[in-house]
C-alpha cells in the first residue's frame, strides 16, 4: 500500500466528479440532477482542500477558503434552483427534465 | 482605503436596495426605473473619475484591479443595463407586481459583471461570476410561466455544471502554481510549461468550457437558443450583450494575464480559432431556419461570438483591441435590435418573424431602427458592425489567419440571408392590420441612443478604435 | 464657393434632399413635395458637377487637388476621408447626375398617385447620394461603404412594390448574389491593407506598392493577382457579369425608372468603374486581366442570346444591359481604358432612354409583355422615335453614339485577341437582332390588347410586371413630364459619340489624366475603317433578319399555318398572336432550342443552380443542425463535456 | 508508513464513492437523498484526514445539514414526482462513456503533473488562521459572497412566491 499523497486525493476527486457528471447527464429527476451537481462541486472541494494540504511551502489556507466559498455558492444556487423547480412544478406538474422541452429547435 | 476604486459598484448596490425599499413603500414603477437610471448614471460618472493611466490601481490584497481595460467593460455594462432598464418600462407589467425587484436584480447583475471585469484573483472572480449567474437565472425565470421557468432551470443547471468545470480548471491551476492570483500565476505557468504541459492544457480546456458557456461558443452554446426564447425579452437583450461581454472580459483577463505566454498561448489561440470557426458557422447556418426572432437572435449571438473569438485566436495586443471594439459595437447594435424587438413583440404579442410583416407601415421608427441594427449585424457599411468585422479580420490577416478570415467573410454572406429576411418581412411584407404601434418615450429614447451609437461608430469609428487600443494596452503591454 | 466646396456640394445636395424627405416632409405629411425636393437636390448636384467638370478641364493634368481628413487608424493603416476628382470622376459625375435628374423628372409622371411616392423619392435621393459618393471616393474603403449603400438602395427599390412576392424575392436575390461578389471585394481590401498598407487609390499605383503586391504570394499566386480577382469578383456582382448576372433580370420587378437609373445607367456600371479605376493595378496581373476579358466576352454573348427570346420588354433590356456591361469588361480586360468608359457613358444614355421608353409603353398598355403590345407607333410617336434612335445607337449604326464606342472596343479586341473579337462580333449581330425584334413587336403591326389581354390570357388580374397603366382603354402618348426626359435623353444618345471621334479624340486626351498617364500603359488603337464597315454590316444584317421575321413577315403566316396544319396553327394564333408564331417556328426552333436553350439551361441549372444549390445546402445543413437542439437539457450538458474531452485531446495531439 | 492513516483514507474514499454511486443510480429519489448525506459525511471525513477540521465541520453543517435538507424539501414539494422517482434517461449510455472519457482525461493528466512543491509535514491550518485570512486577504470576496446570498434570497422569493 503506497503512502497516501496528493495524487490519491486528486484521483478520488476525479472519480467523484465523474460520478456526479454521470448523474447530471443520466438521471431524469431535476432534483436528482441537482444532487449530482452538488456531488461535482464536492469533488472540486476535495481537490482544493487536498491542494491546501500538499501545495506551497507551508500549506495554503487559500484552498480551504476557496472551498468554503464554493460551499456558500452551492447553497445559494440550490436555493434558487429549488425555487425554479417549484415554479416549474406548478405549471407543468413534473420535474422530469425529459418532459421539460417546450423550448427546442 | 482603496474603497474609491469600487465606488461605482457600491453606488449600484445601494441603488438596488433603495429600489427595493421604494417598491415596498409603494413607489410608482416609472419612479423605480428612474431611480435605477439615476443610480447607473451616478455610477458611470464615478467610474469616469477612474479613467486614466495613474487613476486606477490594485486593491483589496490583489483581489481586484481597476485599469482602463476593466473600465471599458464597466461602461459597457452600465450602458447595457441603462438601455435595458429604459426598454423595460412597459414590459415590467408582465412581472405581476415585482417590477422593483426586477430592476434591483438587474442592478445587482450589473454589479456582478463589473466585479468580473475587475477581478484578478480566482476566488473573487468565481464569486462575482456566480453573483451574476444567480441574478441572471432569477431574471430568466421571472415570468414564471412554462417557458420562462423552463429557460430558467435549463440555464441554471447548465450554468452550475459549467461552473463546476471552471472550478476544476481553477483547482488544477492552483495546484500547479500554489496561488489563485492571476498575475502571480503567470511566471509559474510559464516556467512549468515543459514538465506540466498536460495538466496545463487540461486546465485550459476546463477554463475554456467553463467560460465558453458565458461566451456562448460552440460546443458550450446549446443553452442559448432555448434560454433566449424563454426568458423575458429585456432579459434576453441583457443576456445577449452584457453577459457575453462579461464572459469575454474574464476570458481575456485570465488567458492573457495568467496563461498569456508562449508556447501555451499559441496552443489556446489555435483552439480558439477552431471554436471561432465552429461558432460562426453553426450560428449562421441554423439561424436561417428559425421562425422565432428571439431564437434567431440567439443563434445570431452564437455567430457573433464566433467572430469575436477571431480576436482570441490572435495573441498579441491587436487581438484584444479587435475584441474590444467588436464588443462595443456589438453591444450598441444588438441592444438596439433588441429594444425594437421588445417594443414590437410586446405590441404584436408575438415573436414570430412572419408576424413582423409590414411592420414598417405601423411603426416606422422601430422598424427602421431594427433594420439598421440588423444591417450592422450583417456587417453592411456604414454601420458599427462593418468596422467591427473589418477591424478584427484585419488583425487576423496580419497574423496570417487568412483561412479564418475567409470563413468569417463567407459566413457574413450567409448571415445576410436571415438578417435581411427580417428586414424584408418588415419592409416588403404586407401587413395584416395597419393600426400604428405606439412606443413609450423611454423605449424610444433607448432605441434612439442605440441606433445613434451604431451609426456614429459606423461613420467615425476612429475615436472608439483608439480607446479600444489604449484599453487593450493596459491588459497586454 | 471654392472648388472644393463645389465638389462637396455634389455629394451633399442630394443628401440634403434625402434628409429633408425623411425628417421633414414625410413626418409633416407633405408627400407631394418629395419629388420636387429630390429633383432640386439632384439638379443642384448636376450644376455643381458641370462646374467641377469645367474646373477639371481647366486644370493641367486634369486632377483637382483636394484636402482629406483623418478618419481612422487600424493598426499601421491610416485612413483618410476625402474626395478625389480627376477627369474620369468628372465624366462619371456628369453621367450620374444628368441621367438621375431626367429619371427623377420622368418619375413625376410615372409614379404619380403611387402610395409610396415620398418613400420612392427618398430612396432615389439616397441612391443618387451614394452613387456620387462611390464615384468621388479617394480610397477603396470609402468606395466600399458607398458600394454597399447603393446595393442597399437597389435592394429597397427592387422590392419597392412589396405587395408582389416576386419583387421581394428578386430584391433578396439581388442582395445576396451581389454580396457573394462583395466577399471578394472585402477580402481584397483586407489583403491590400495588409500587404500594401494603404487603401488610398492613387497611392496604390506607386511603384513600390505594386512591387510589394507582386512580391507577396499566397498559394503560388501573387497577392496582386488575388487582389485583382477579388476586386473583379465584387465588380462582377455589381455589374452582373457571368456567373453572378442572375440577379439583374429579376431586378426588373422594380419600378421602371429605377431600372433605368440603377440597373442600366449607373449602379451596374459601378463594377466597370471599379475595375477601370484600378486598371493600373490590374495591368500588372495578366492572369486577372485575362479573366476580366474572357468573362466580359462570354457575358456579352450569352446575355445577348437570352435577350433574343425574352418576351418581357424589360427583361430584353436587362439582358441587353448585362451584354453591354460584358463589352465594357472585355475592353478593360484588354487594356482599353478609354474605350470602356466611352462605352459606359454612351450606354448610360441610350439604355436609360430605352428603359424609360419601355416604361412609357407600359404606362399606356398596362403590360410589359411584348406579346400583348404592337402597333404603338402611331399612338406614341415621341416614344417611338426616341426609342428608335436609342435602338439604332445600341445596335451600333453610325453615326450614333453606340457605334463609336463599340467600334473602339472591337478594334481593341481585334488587336489583342482574335478569339474574343469574334465573340464580340457575334454579339453585334445578336444585339441588332434582339433590339429590332423588341422594336418591331412593340411598335409595328396590330395592337394586341395590352394588359387586359394579358390578364385574360393568364386568367387573373394581378399578373405581369409593374403594369399599372390603363389597360388599353385608349392608346395615347405619355404625359409631357415623361415624354420630355425621353427627348432630352435622345440628344446624348445620338450625339455623345461625338466627344471621341477618330479624328478628334477629345475624350481620349481628357481621360488620360496625370495619374493615369503615369501609371497606365495606354493601349491606343487606331480607327480601322474596314472594321467599322464590317461591324456596321453585321449590325445591319441583324436588323435585316429581324425585319424579315417580325417586320415584313417574309414567310407568309397562312402558308406557314397550312404547313403546320390548321388546328394547332389557329390555337397558336389565338394564344400567342401572329408574330409569335413566327418566333416559335423560326427563331424558336433554330435559335431558341439550340443556342439559347443551351445557354438557358446553363444559366438555370449550372449558374442559378450553383447559387440556389449553395442556398439549399446551407438550408439543409441548418435543418439538420437545428435538430441537435433537442430541448433536452442533458444533451446540452453532454455537449459541454464532450467539448472538454475533445479540446483536451486536440490540445495534446497538437503539441 | 502510517497504516491507520491509509486505512482511514481508503475507508472514507470507499464510503464517498459508493454513496455517490448510489445517489446517481437509485431510482428512489428519497433514498438517493439519504445517500447524498452519507456521501457528504464521507467527504467531511476526507477533510479530517487532510487536517482540515474546520472545513469538515462546515461540510457537515452546511452540506449534510442545510443543502441535503433543501433537497428533501424539494422532493417533498414536488410530491407526485416522488412516485416516478429518478429513472435513468435516454442518454445513459453516452453519459457513461463521457464520464469515463472525462475520468481518463483527468486522472491521466493528474498522474503526469508536477504539482507545486509542498510541506513535508501536514501544515497547521486552524480556524484562527482561516478566520484571519478570511477577514484580511479574502475580505473582498467575503463581501461579494454576502451580496450573492442577498441575490439568492431575493431570487428564491421572487421565483417561488405564490
Amino acid at each position: 500500500m503506497a503512502e497516501i499523497g496528493l495524487n490519491h486525493y486528486l484521483t478520488l476527486s476525479a472519480l467523484v466528479f465523474c460520478i456526479g457528471l454521470y448523474g447530471v447527464l443520466a438521471r431524469r429527476n431535476a432534483v436528482g440532477i441537482l444532487m449530482a451537481v452538488e456531488i461535482m462541486l464536492n469533488a472540486v472541494n476535495i481537490a482544493l482542500v487536498a491542494m491546501s494540504r500538499y501545495v506551497g511551502p507551508g500549506g495554503q489556507p487559500t484552498g480551504q477558503i476557496f472551498a468554503i466559498f464554493v460551499i456558500t455558492v452551492a447553497a445559494a444556487e440550490a436555493a434558487v434552483a429549488l425555487a425554479l423547480l417549484i415554479a416549474i412544478f406548478r405549471t407543468r406538474g413534473t420535474v422530469d427534465v425529459e418532459e421539460i422541452n417546450l423550448l427546442r429547435w | 482605503m482603496e474603497l474609491y476604486l469600487i465606488f461605482p459598484e457600491l453606488v449600484l448596490l445601494l441603488c438596488a436596495l433603495l429600489v427595493i425599499f421604494s417598491d415596498l413603500l409603494g413607489a410608482r414603477k416609472e419612479a423605480l426605473a428612474g431611480l435605477a437610471v439615476l443610480g447607473l448614471l451616478i455610477a458611470a460618472r464615478l467610474a469616469m473619475e477612474l479613467v486614466g493611466p495613474d487613476k486606477g490601481g490594485v486593491a483589496f490584497a490583489g483581489a481586484i484591479v481597476v485599469d482602463d481595460f476593466a473600465l471599458i467593460f464597466k461602461f459597457l455594462f452600465l450602458v447595457s443595463t441603462l438601455l435595458v432598464v429604459l426598454a423595460s418600462v412597459e414590459y415590467v407589467e408582465r412581472f405581476e407586481g415585482v417590477a422593483g425587484e426586477y430592476y434591483a436584480v438587474l442592478l445587482l447583475a450589473c454589479v456582478g459583471m463589473m466585479l468580473m471585469a475587475s477581478a484578478q484573483e480566482f476566488i473573487t472572480l468565481y464569486l462575482s461570476l456566480e453573483l451574476t449567474g444567480i441574478s441572471l437565472y432569477t431574471l430568466t425565470g421571472l415570468l414564471r410561466d412554462a417557458r420562462s421557468s423552463e429557460a430558467g432551470i435549463k440555464f441554471l443547471l447548465l450554468g452550475a455544471v459549467s461552473s463546476a468545470v471552471l472550478l476544476y480548471g481553477i483547482a488544477v491551476l492552483f495546484g500547479l502554481t500554489g496561488t489563485t492570483s492571476l498575475p502571480q500565476m503567470a511566471p509559474a505557468v510559464a516556467s512549468g510549461f515543459q514538465e506540466n504541459r498536460l495538466p496545463l492544457l487540461l486546465a485550459t480546456a476546463l477554463l475554456m468550457a467553463g467560460l465558453g458557456f458565458k461566451l456562448a461558443t460552440v460546443p458550450f452554446q446549446m443553452w442559448v437558443p432555448d434560454v433566449y426564447e424563454g426568458a423575458p425579452t429585456p432579459v434576453t437583450a441583457f443576456l445577449s450583450v452584457a453577459s457575453k461581454s462579461a464572459g469575454f472580459v474574464v476570458v481575456l483577463r485570465v488567458f492573457h494575464t495568467a496563461l498569456g505566454r508562449d508556447p501555451l498561448a499559441a496552443d489556446w489561440a489555435a483552439i480558439f480559432a477552431g471554436l471561432s470557426l465552429a461558432s460562426m458557422t453553426l450560428g449562421n447556418v441554423v439561424a436561417i431556419q428559425q421562425g422565432n426572432i428571439k431564437r434567431m437572435m440567439g443563434y445570431s449571438s452564437i455567430a457573433q461570438a464566433g467572430y469575436l473569438l477571431v480576436g482570441l485566436a490572435v495573441v498579441p495586443q491587436s487581438g484584444v483591441s479587435g475584441v474590444l471594439f467588436f464588443l462595443v459595437s456589438y453591444t450598441v447594435t444588438n441592444l438596439g435590435a433588441f429594444i425594437a424587438i421588445i417594443a414590437l413583440s410586446d405590441k404584436l404579442n408575438s415573436d414570430r418573424i412572419s408576424d413582423y410583416a409590414g411592420v414598417w407601415q405601423r411603426a416606422p421608427f422601430l422598424a427602421s431602427g431594427l433594420a439598421l441594427c440588423l444591417l450592422s449585424l450583417t456587417g453592411v457599411p456604414p454601420t458599427a458592425g462593418f468596422f467591427a468585422k473589418l477591424f478584427i479580420f484585419n488583425v487576423a490577416v496580419q497574423q496570417n489567419l487568412l483561412w479564418l478570415v475567409v470563413a468569417g467573410v463567407l459566413n457574413s454572406v450567409v448571415s445576410a440571408y436571415f438578417y435581411v429576411g427580417v428586414i424584408r418581412e418588415m419592409f416588403l411584407g404586407a401587413p395584416v392590420d395597419r393600426t400604428p404601434v405606439a412606443v413609450a418615450a423611454p423605449v424610444a429614447l433607448a432605441l434612439f441612443l442605440a441606433v445613434a451609437g451604431t451609426f456614429i461608430l459606423g461613420v467615425f469609428p476612429g475615436p472608439a478604435m483608439s480607446v479600444a487600443s489604449a484599453a487593450a494596452g493596459s491588459l497586454v503591454p | 464657393m471654392t472648388t472644393e466646396q463645389i465638389v462637396w456640394s455634389i455629394f451633399f445636395s442630394p443628401l440634403a434632399a434625402f434628409l429633408l424627405i425623411c425628417f421633414v416632409l414625410r413626418p409633416a405629411g407633405a408627400h407631394g413635395l418629395a419629388g420636387l425636393a429630390t429633383i432640386v437636390g439632384v439638379a443642384g448636384a448636376l450644376g455643381a458637377s458641370v462646374v467641377t467638370f469645367l474646373n477639371v478641364l481647366a486644370v493641367p493634368g486634369h486632377e483637382l487637388p483636394l484636402a482629406d481628413y483623418p478618419w481612422l487608424t487600424i493598426g499601421d493603416l491610416r485612413l483618410h476621408l476625402g474626395l478625389a476628382v480627376d477627369s474620369l470622376t468628372s465624366v462619371m459625375l456628369l453621367v450620374v447626375t444628368s441621367v438621375s435628374l431626367l429619371v427623377q423628372v420622368y418619375s413625376l409622371g410615372y409614379m404619380a398617385g403611387d402610395t409610396g411616392y415620398s418613400r420612392y423619392y427618398a430612396y432615389m435621393a439616397l441612391f443618387t447620394t451614394s452613387m456620387l459618393g462611390l464615384v468621388l471616393a479617394d480610397n477603396l474603403l470609402q468606395l466600399y461603404v458607398f458600394w454597399e449603400l447603393v446595393g442597399l438602395c437597389s435592394y429597397l427599390l427592387i422590392g419597392f412594390w412589396f405587395h408582389r412576392p416576386a419583387a421581394a424575392a428578386a430584391a433578396k436575390k439581388a442582395f445576396v448574389v451581389t454580396r457573394f461578389g462583395d466577399l471578394g471585394f472585402l477580402l481584397a481590401l483586407l489583403a491590400l491593407a495588409s500587404v500594401a498598407g494603404t487603401l488610398t487609390i492613387n497611392e496604390l499605383f506607386t511603384e513600390h506598392k505594386v512591387a510589394a503586391l507582386v512580391g507577396a504570394s499566397f498559394l503560388g499566386v501573387t497577392a496582386l493577382t488575388w487582389v485583382a480577382l477579388g476586386l473583379f469578383a465584387g465588380a462582377a456582382g455589381k455589374s452582373a457579369q457571368f456567373p453572378l448576372h442572375v440577379w439583374l433580370p429579376d431586378a426588373m420587378e422594380g419600378p421602371t425608372p429605377v431600372s433605368a437609373l440603377i440597373h442600366a445607367a449607373t449602379m451596374v456600371a459601378a463594377g466597370v468603374y471599379l475595375v477601370g479605376r484600378m486598371l493600373p493595378l490590374f495591368q500588372h496581373a495578366p492572369a486577372a486581366m485575362a479573366v476580366v476579358a474572357s468573362t466580359g466576352a462570354v457575358t456579352a454573348l450569352m446575355a445577348a442570346t437570352m435577350g433574343l427570346v425574352a418576351t418581357d420588354i424589360k427583361r430584353v433590356m436587362a439582358y441587353s444591359t448585362v451584354s453591354q456591361l460584358g463589352y465594357m469588361m472585355l475592353a478593360l480586360g484588354l487594356g482599353g481604358y478609354v474605350a470602356a468608359f466611352f462605352h459606359l457613358m454612351n450606354h448610360a444614355f441610350f439604355k436609360a432612354l430605352l428603359f424609360l421608353g419601355a416604361g412609357s409603353v407600359s404606362h399606356t398598355t398596362g403590360t410589359f409583355d411584348m406579346r400583348y403590345m404592337g402597333g404603338l407607333r402611331r399612338a406614341m410617336p415621341v416614344t417611338f422615335w426616341t426609342v428608335l434612335l436609342a435602338s439604332l445607337s445600341l445596335a451600333g449604326i453610325p453615326p450614333l453614339s453606340g457605334f463609336w464606342s463599340k467600334d473602339e472596343i472591337l478594334a481593341t479586341a481585334l488587336a489583342a485577341s482574335p478569339g474574343l473579337f469574334w465573340l464580340a462580333m457575334a454579339t453585334v449581330l445578336l444585339t441588332a437582332f434582339y433590339v429590332f425584334r423588341m422594336l418591331l413587336l412593340t411598335f409595328t403591326g396590330e395592337y394586341r390588347g395590352g394588359g387586359a389581354a394579358e390578364a385574360a390570357a393568364n386568367g387573373d388580374a394581378a399578373q405581369g410586371a409593374d403594369a399599372h397603366g390603363h389597360g388599353g382603354v385608349r392608346l395615347h402618348e405619355s404625359p409631357s413630364v415623361m415624354a420630355l426626359p425621353l427627348v432630352m435623353l435622345a440628344a446624348p444618345a445620338v450625339l455623345s459619340g461625338l466627344v471621341n471621334l477618330p479624328t478628334i479624340p477629345a475624350l481620349d486626351d481628357f481621360l488620360m489624366s496625370r495619374t493615369v498617364r503615369e501609371t497606365l500603359e495606354a493601349h491606343h488603337v487606331a480607327f480601322n475603317p474596314l472594321l467599322a464597315a464590317f461591324s456596321t454590316g453585321m449590325a445591319l444584317l441583324g436588323i435585316a433578319l429581324a425585319w424579315l421575321v417580325y417586320g415584313v413577315k417574309a414567310l407568309r403566316a397562312d402558308s406557314l399555318g397550312s404547313a403546320l396544319g390548321g388546328l394547332p396553327y389557329r390555337m397558336l394564333y389565338h394564344k400567342y398572336g401572329l408574330d409569335f408564331l413566327y418566333e416559335k417556328v423560326l427563331v424558336g426552333s433554330l435559335l431558341y432550342t439550340v443556342v439559347c436553350g443551351l445557354f438557358a439551361a446553363l444559366d438555370r441549372y449550372v449558374v442559378d443552380g450553383l447559387v440556389n444549390g449553395a442556398g439549399q445546402l446551407t438550408r439543409g445543413l441548418g435543418r439538420g443542425l437545428r435538430r441537435v437542439e433537442t430541448g433536452q437539457v442533458q444533451a446540452y450538458g453532454l455537449a459541454i463535456f464532450l467539448g472538454v474531452v475533445v479540446i483536451t485531446a486536440v490540445a495534446i495531439v497538437r503539441g | 508508513m502510517d497504516y491507520g492513516y491509509s486505512l482511514s483514507f481508503y475507508a472514507l474514499a470507499g464510503l464517498t464513492v459508493l454513496s455517490s454511486l448510489l445517489v446517481v443510480s437509485l431510482r428512489n429519489i428519497f433514498h438517493a437523498a439519504l445517500f447524498l448525506v452519507l456521501a457528504f459525511v464521507g467527504i467531511a471525513g476526507i477533510y479530517l484526514t487532510l487536517n482540515a477540521a474546520f472545513l469538515a465541520v462546515v461540510q457537515v453543517l452546511i452540506y449534510a445539514g442545510a443543502i441535503a435538507v433543501l433537497m428533501l424539501f424539494a422532493i417533498f414539494l414536488t410530491r407526485n414526482a416522488m412516485a416516478q422517482g429518478n429513472p435513468p434517461g435516454r442518454l445513459q449510455a453516452s453519459a457513461l462513456i463521457t464520464a469515463g472519457l472525462m475520468f481518463i482525461a483527468l486522472a491521466y493528466s493528474f498522474a503526469n503533473s508536477r504539482w507545486a512543491p509542498g510541506p513535508a509535514t501536514p501544515p497547521d491550518i486552524g480556524p484562527e488562521l482561516l478566520a484571519k485570512e478570511l477577514f484580511t486577504t479574502f475580505a473582498f470576496p467575503f463581501e461579494v459572497a454576502s451580496v450573492l446570498l442577498l441575490v439568492a434570497m431575493l431570487g428564491a422569493i421572487l421565483l417561488a412566491r405564490e
